[in-house]
């Protein structure tokens, strides 16, 4: 038997910060429809946010001509976003933990907290055409 | 219509500011940070927040409010907040930042505080 | 000076009536978003309505793991919205006409006239890599 | 909630039938269908569909709509239409269906028409 075509949603955007607007109501849309309650959208689209805003400030470093690729499929019981950008990407286990005393006072640095916070699982990984990708889950 | 609008009122000598939208990347941290800038060279230096209008804020928002904390007291003033929503409340605590910021719920009380 | 990156946003669904109200429902958001006003929405949905069910029916025959594949793209002044299958794909001019007297009373065959009405723009392309995209074109 | 519900009522020998929802591909186009064949097994040939509920037809509601029409005909019976909505009215005068239809907007003189 031949798998069902899994459902998904793919927007592309220009590196520059109107994109983070259009980013996230485009991902909360999508997880409206796919039965995700109003209060699960507030953290979703949070953590949307905080991914496209790294995309297009550190990966994509506002060149408007290099696309934001933000994903979102359904996998049954979680729903799986993704946002690409075109960069060299970083290691997620030297970021340093905002929470901890000494980072307290910093103005940045606290975006993938939120990230993890609000979803159910989040990972970085290389896309194979090159680029940055943050895989970030929310069970429904 | 503006990301945030800030209204600014004077209680004997404590700046409040009335916020109301979003704080996030871009036009609303931008305003946040320019009213701030202003007040502390007009020699305000007795701040509250009142964020009770503001639905929403990220991570650069969260941001922008530490500055202002920060850079307020460097100047030897205090900045403090007031009326937290429920979804600050928790960012705030997620970020362990309630022990930074002095939060009051109430405004007599905030202003009482600056004495 | 490259290019700014386009706006778009793809939809990716099994063959299947259910993905008929996804489909619309994703091009209405998006068309909103892109500040279509509401009385131009019901159009824009009832034609993308059309297109994914001829896509669905005609282009995939209802096999689901045969993808149908909806874009939308901001074009500035105006949104243009494809939507392709995997089928063999047929020649829109022999298509008969449904209000000609002949065929008022037949029960199929009104929907490409819809896509004409709510659409600026409609027409019929091969897709280089397989399969037949409508693109229809919604002007601001 | 199903996509399309109808209710039926008698006045006479006129069967109406009130439908509230969405006449689409699939559910709401079966719905329809079922119902139109039930009536004319049951030897109802006058009939009435009240439209004033449905918010949303497709081409192959408006099929669904001709199908109706000429099955009923076709056993010797009359179809006819009450209270379309705009759209729905718009959909038949691109299709050129309004001179097929009889259509009416108010009960009383659709049921007239019957005698
Ligand atoms: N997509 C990315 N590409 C490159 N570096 C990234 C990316 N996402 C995050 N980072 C790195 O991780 C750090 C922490 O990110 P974050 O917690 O979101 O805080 P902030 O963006 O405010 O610095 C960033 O400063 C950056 O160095
Ligand atoms: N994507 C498609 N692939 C193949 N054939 C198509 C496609 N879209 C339309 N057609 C052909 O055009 C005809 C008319 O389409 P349409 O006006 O939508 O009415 P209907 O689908 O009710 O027949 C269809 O019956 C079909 O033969």
């Amino acid at each position: 038997m031949k798998p069902v075509t899994e459902e998904t949603v793919e927007l592309k955007l220009p590196s520059r910060l109107a994109s983070i607007d259009e980013a996230a109501a485009g991902v909360t849309d999508a997880a409206r429809r796919l039965g995700f309650p109003d209060d699960a959208l507030y953290g979703v689209e949070l953590a949307v946010r905080e991914a496209v805003t790294n995309a297009v400030l550190h990966g994509n470093r506002r060149d408007e001509s290099v696309p934001v690729e933000v994903g979102v499929a359904d996998a049954g019981s979680e729903m799986v976003v993704t946002v690409r950008d075109r960069g060299e990407g970083f290691d997620p286990g030297s970021v340093a933990d905002p929470t901890s005393e000494e980072n307290l006072l910093k103005s940045s640095g606290r975006g993938i907290l939120f990230m993890r916070t609000f979803m159910d699982d989040v990972r970085w990984e290389r896309h194979p055409a090159g680029g940055t990708v943050v895989r970030m889950t929310k069970k429904k | 219509m503006a990301e945030l609008n800030i209204r600014e009122r004077q209680a004997g000598d404590v700046t409040i500011l009335d916020m109301d939208g979003k704080i996030t990347i871009g036009e609303g941290s931008v305003s946040l940070r320019g009213a701030i800038r202003r007040l502390i060279e007009e020699g305000k230096k007795k701040i509250l927040l009142n964020l009770s209008g503001v639905g929403y804020v990220d991570s650069s928002g969260i941001g922008e409010l530490v500055s202002s904390y920060t850079t307020t007291s460097s100047k030897g003033g205090q900045l403090k907040l007031l009326n937290l929503t429920q979804k600050i409340q928790d960012l705030l605590a997620i970020t362990k930042l309630l022990t930074v910021f002095d939060v009051y719920d109430d405004e007599a009380s905030a202003l009482n505080s600056f004495k």
